[in-house]
């Protein structure tokens, strides 16, 4: 095991795939000769020169779509989006190219492709760059979508990503990319999609969270131990379509009651989606409604002293969990 | 930065080596490939006004047909097509057959696309045919990607990207044409300028100097205007532009003149309202490829009315036997519907194990 | 009362508007001097000239953004998306100006737009030609999403579509377009987005839908009671956001089941949200799990041998009721 | 239709009757607003770097300035303008007060957007400015439909739309040039090319003729390309393209050649890296527009050191006191987050008063 940040793993897990399969190639806004607008690329155009990582301009559209049709031939595009928010000047190219290729030729074609960015509020960069859009690209069959949480996370899952032959798009944090955490030390490490992970065990309930959300999660888990002497079992998705939906079922047949902490919107959420679920397989098993806390339902709002209001955390989790009166 | 070419006057391609080099039998070829087009879709048109057949859309590609013999004839290993959703022709051309793809018309399960895309949807991947797209404009990102993967791929080849005149006002287009100037992409861009998009002629879609293609000037990227209804032509001229992107890795927007004969899809009910019906049998009786290709063929003494008659009557048998063939196939199953949408889970590998793909309940 | 289509009454609403309000103008693609792609707007350019109702070019991207800023000045576009598939290639527009420039400039500025076309499948066009978006749209602060049902709902929600001063779409069907039904012959007709109809009364079992499924639910609903007793309360939604929670919760503790027939794809679809509302709001009254019928969870597939078995249909909704054992 | 015209090539532009007409006060307070703007934005940078009163991008417009001033003092009763996120010179040339802009910046509720759209998003459409948009290019059909306004509603009048060197490779820019052209929209287009999009050069970005504005010819429209550090020049040329828009309702396309001296953003840790310190330093030094425009109001002898300084001065303290402003508003509480999303929620009218609008559990 080794230590690095988020940002450190993301490049690291590319890097290894650049060299492992010489069909990779990465290309984005300012990934190349800049080193990436937060740095994940950062030494890569050092290292790999311009056939394997270059710079494209500000055509979204355009490029994640040449990145489509270069994949059906074989070449495997890891493209980012300086912000997934961007995903609505491409919305074309990475819904109906992209997720629907495969069917509409009958399976003839695949579209190996990732696409990666951060897609998160909390930066104060306002309504047009804060949208976290897993829900909108997971609700589309044919698309895949995985969102780590950790380092570790990080490394496992983009890497994956790249080796899949299907379309997957890794929604990363600018909040997280700073965040250290051990990585295995293993060329060959992956993450399988859709494998959740239990960050915590418990007993008295449990906590579903993705991204962002899983740090938040565990703050507020660890507070309800310390401070209310309430147990919880926290699972961090990693990828939400494919769902690992057996741990999710089964953490709350242990523990009776979820809350689902989920920076999407509540309207059609992914917290929705997973309360659907609960709701069907383990109706019998819940003494609760599920609840949730998911980012206050407005567009993001920029002031740096309110943003952090509206988003999922620790204290909004904590009443919510008081509200439940456990 | 080069100057872009103005367009170019010349009006005779026959001698030009590409053309010369023809044999009798290739000729020939060009003539049976149009009539197979031709009556693959006049039979696919009556099948679908039985209106128990076909479902959705037919857009017809009757008077275009040159294009796309043309092109396909001119592609090599390396060379790519793709275009919009008037896609028979290119289908076919390239060598599809009828029966796959007026299978696939009938959404069945030996259809090029196992039913699931229908006429707007035909691909056939292992004669580097990508298909047949719906969405307007969004194919020409997915061509600049075909493109860009050949050069990735150090192979020598091109992508042909058809559009039609009205999708140039689309947002993708431009970023495409961009990229492909600045990146140095052998993609050629071919405008299919049949006049009207829809039910709106050329002049109320698109603000532009005489061509269309004039645009490529803005790219820094060569163009020409090319008459779709003359073979030798199109061939000389399209020639010229997988040339240059094959050997330099340069784009080329190209336009070519053609019309359509029926409306824009079976359900254009007003097209006769939106151009006069001597505009269409003026195009009909002067101008059809067709024709006027088997008028060259006489002349140049490779054809006759009765080898000419021979080949018609083949290709319509042959459409009816697509028809059979069609109605024989089965139609996809309700478990068809889940399936061909991940690789992954289709081949059953080690990832398609873990987590749930599918929601339904 | 007067019987009218479904296509008569958006076209007698929008013709009234015309009338009522002269800052209204009509425009899109082929609507003009073609008619309409599906002869909605057929006669309003005779009638109305040029000034009032105008072809674009297929440019959806600035013709939607056209009317938004347009709309800032107090004009009221009304556009037609020929189909709502197409919102792909404008979907910044739709969603970042339209949805937020109200919220990002702090309330200076509103945008009263309507964007209406058909959302649906079942008539074989395939997987790039039958979104239904309203889960994505209604996701989103900011917009209105309504799905008319009936010729009613269809002429009495576009009034009150342009009557409202936020942004409203208007999601339509192209198989109800030909559909008969009594509309009320009344000017000022309109039905207050936010209000479900109760299409069915009944006391076993509710079944909640929208749009083109109201007429599917109704139909699963008669054969229910007439073969197998059961007696189907069937709310139709009208408006998805604002969303008529009332009446779904009323309908659900009377009945103590529900069923949601939706069109949306499952994951994260329109139902999903009604089931984490229900099963918030009458988590005690619920007997068994909230079931769903919604399209079969792949691309629109093109075979008319088999597309409407991917839909809900009577006979998937029948066979759900079976299974709940009621 | 109309050739495009060629790039003019006159140099002097003092004479012209739009300048002629100028009064001393009214050429000094084009001198005092680029200041503002300059002392604005210097404060702003000092206090985001502070670290604790600003968030997100600071976008600064420093080197730009002649564009804005020179923009808004040839706006009319009904000229409107719109831009992307490097807005603050636009707002406060339009007549913003420092203090609602600093307040935004402060993420307060004072600011002009009531501290929800921050730096990005300044508005103020009291004096017909309509942002601050973050999307690239995607103001660039707000622009149109603001353009299409007016002349909906009858009123002689354009809509000034701005977008960086970088964003016209945006597809909804591109549909937009080509439904102005089509529609006879009265929009002036006006490409601020600084040379860079973030690290990017323009050569990197765009594949284009000589100047970007060129691309207007491939939907007949006319351009021309204007050097952005020469007051007179600006608002000749800008005169041209805005009457143009209002007598004829026809669109322009602009490009304005400038420089910015600090970064993309103050994020932007590179920006020495991409281009050359002794490029900026050139820049600052001998193309400045404030210095420039200085040195002509003392040559012309309408300004002199102590009033430039004064000026300076002033604009200074009006600086720091919309800092002391921006700190003594409020930040916005919870509950505001959840207003200005509605219309009619927020006017509680009687549509606003069915169902449920909000989702929070
Ligand atoms: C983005 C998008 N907008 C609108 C449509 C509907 N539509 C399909 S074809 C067409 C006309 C296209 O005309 P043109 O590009 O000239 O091609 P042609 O049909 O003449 O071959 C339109 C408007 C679509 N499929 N996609
Ligand atoms: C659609 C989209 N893609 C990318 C970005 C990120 N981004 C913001 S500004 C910018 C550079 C724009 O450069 P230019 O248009 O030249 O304007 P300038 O910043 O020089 O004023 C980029 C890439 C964005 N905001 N929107
Ligand atoms: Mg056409
Ligand atoms: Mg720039």
């Amino acid at each position: 095991m080794k230590e690095m940040t988020y940002r450190e793993a993301l490049r690291e897990g590319m890097d290894e795939e650049l060299a492992r399969d010489e069909k990779v190639v990465i290309f984005g806004e300012e990934v190349a000769q800049y080193n990436g607008a937060y740095k994940v690329t950062e030494g890569l155009w050092d290292k790999w020169g311009d056939k394997r990582i270059f710079d494209t301009p500000i055509s979204e559209a355009a490029f994640i779509g040449m990145g489509v049709g270069a994949s059906m031939l074989g070449v495997r595009p890891v493209m980012e989006l300086m912000f997934w928010s961007f995903h609505s000047v491409a919305f074309d190219q990475l819904v109906n190219n992209a997720a629907n290729v495969r069917y509409m030729s009958g399976g003839q074609i695949n579209c190996p492709i990732v696409v990666r960015g951060p897609a998160n509020g909390g930066t104060n960069v306002g309504a047009t760059h804060s949208h976290v859009p897993e829900a909108i690209f997971a609700s589309m069959p044919g698309l895949k979508v995985v969102s780590p949480a950790t380092p570790e996370d990080a490394k496992g899952l983009i890497k994956t990503a790249i080796r899949d032959n299907d379309p997957v798009y890794v929604m990363e944090s600018t909040i997280l990319y700073g965040r250290k955490g051990l990585v295995p030390d293993d060329d060959n490490f992956t993450i399988p999609l859709g494998k959740a992970k239990i960050e915590r065990e418990g007993s008295d309930l449990t906590f579903i969270a993705h991204g962002g959300s899983v740090e938040t999660a565990l703050e507020a888990a660890e507070e309800l131990a310390a401070e209310h002497n309430i147990d919880v079992e926290v699972v961090n998705l990693r990828s939400i379509r494919p769902l690992d939906q057996d741990t999710i079922i089964e953490s709350v047949k242990k523990t009776n009651k979820a809350v689902i902490i989920d920076e999407s919107k509540p309207f059609c959420g992914v917290s929705a989606q997973l309360i659907t679920l609960i709701q069907e397989y383990a109706f019998d098993y819940l003494d609760a409604p599920i609840a949730r806390v998911c980012t206050i339902d407005a567009p993001a709002i920029y002031s740096p002293h309110i943003e952090s209001e509206q988003l999922p955390n620790k204290k909004r989790i904590i009443a919510k969990v008081k509200e439940m009166r456990i | 930065m080069a100057k872009s070419a103005k367009k170019s006057t010349r009006k005779d391609f026959s001698k030009d080596p590409i053309n010369k080099s023809l044999t009798p039998e290739q000729k020939v070829s060009f003539f049976r490939d149009m009539v197979r087009i031709r009556q693959f879709e006049l039979t696919s048109l009556a099948e679908y006004q039985r209106g128990v057949n076909m479902g959705g859309f037919l857009h017809l590609y009757n008077g275009q047909e040159a294009i796309a013999v043309a092109s396909s004839s001119l592609m090599g290993e390396h060379d790519h097509m793709i275009t919009a959703y008037r896609d028979h022709g290119h289908g076919l051309s390239v060598g599809m057959s009828m029966n796959e793809c007026m299978a696939e018309l009938f959404g069945k399960i030996d259809g090029c696309s196992k039913g699931k895309g229908g006429s707007m949807h035909l691909f056939a991947p292992d004669k580097n045919y990508w298909g047949g797209h719906g969405i307007v404009g969004g194919q020409t990102p997915l061509g600049l990607g075909l493109a860009y993967g050949v050069k990735f791929l150090e192979q020598k080849g091109c992508c042909l990207c058809y559009l039609g005149d009205g999708a140039i006002n689309q947002g993708a287009f431009h970023e495409s044409l961009n990229m492909a100037s600045l990146l140095e992409i052998p993609v050629v861009y071919i405008i299919e300028n049949n006049g009207y998009s829809m039910g709106t002629s050329q002049e109320r879609s698109s603000s532009a100097p005489e061509y269309l293609a004039q645009r490529a000037e803005g790219y820094s990227m060569e163009w020409d205007v090319i008459d779709g209804e003359n073979l030798y032509e199109l061939r000389g001229k399209l020639n010229l532009a997988m040339e240059r992107a094959r050997n330099e890795c340069k784009p080329t927007l190209l336009e070519i003149k053609t019309y359509r004969y029926y409306g824009h899809s079976v359900a254009d009910a007003n097209h006769k309202k939106y151009r006069e019906a001597e505009e269409i049998e003026e195009y009909r009786s002067t101008h059809d490829p067709i024709n006027l290709w088997k008028e060259k063929l006489f002349a140049e003494g490779h054809l006759n009315e009765d080898t000419a008659k021979q080949i018609e009557k083949e290709a319509k048998r042959e459409a009816k036997d697509s028809v059979k063939f069609a109605l024989a196939s089965p139609a996809p199953t309700v478990a068809d519907i889940s399936k061909d949408i991940y690789w992954e889970v289709d081949n059953e590998t080690e990832a398609s194990k873990q987590g749930r793909y599918f929601f339904n309940d």
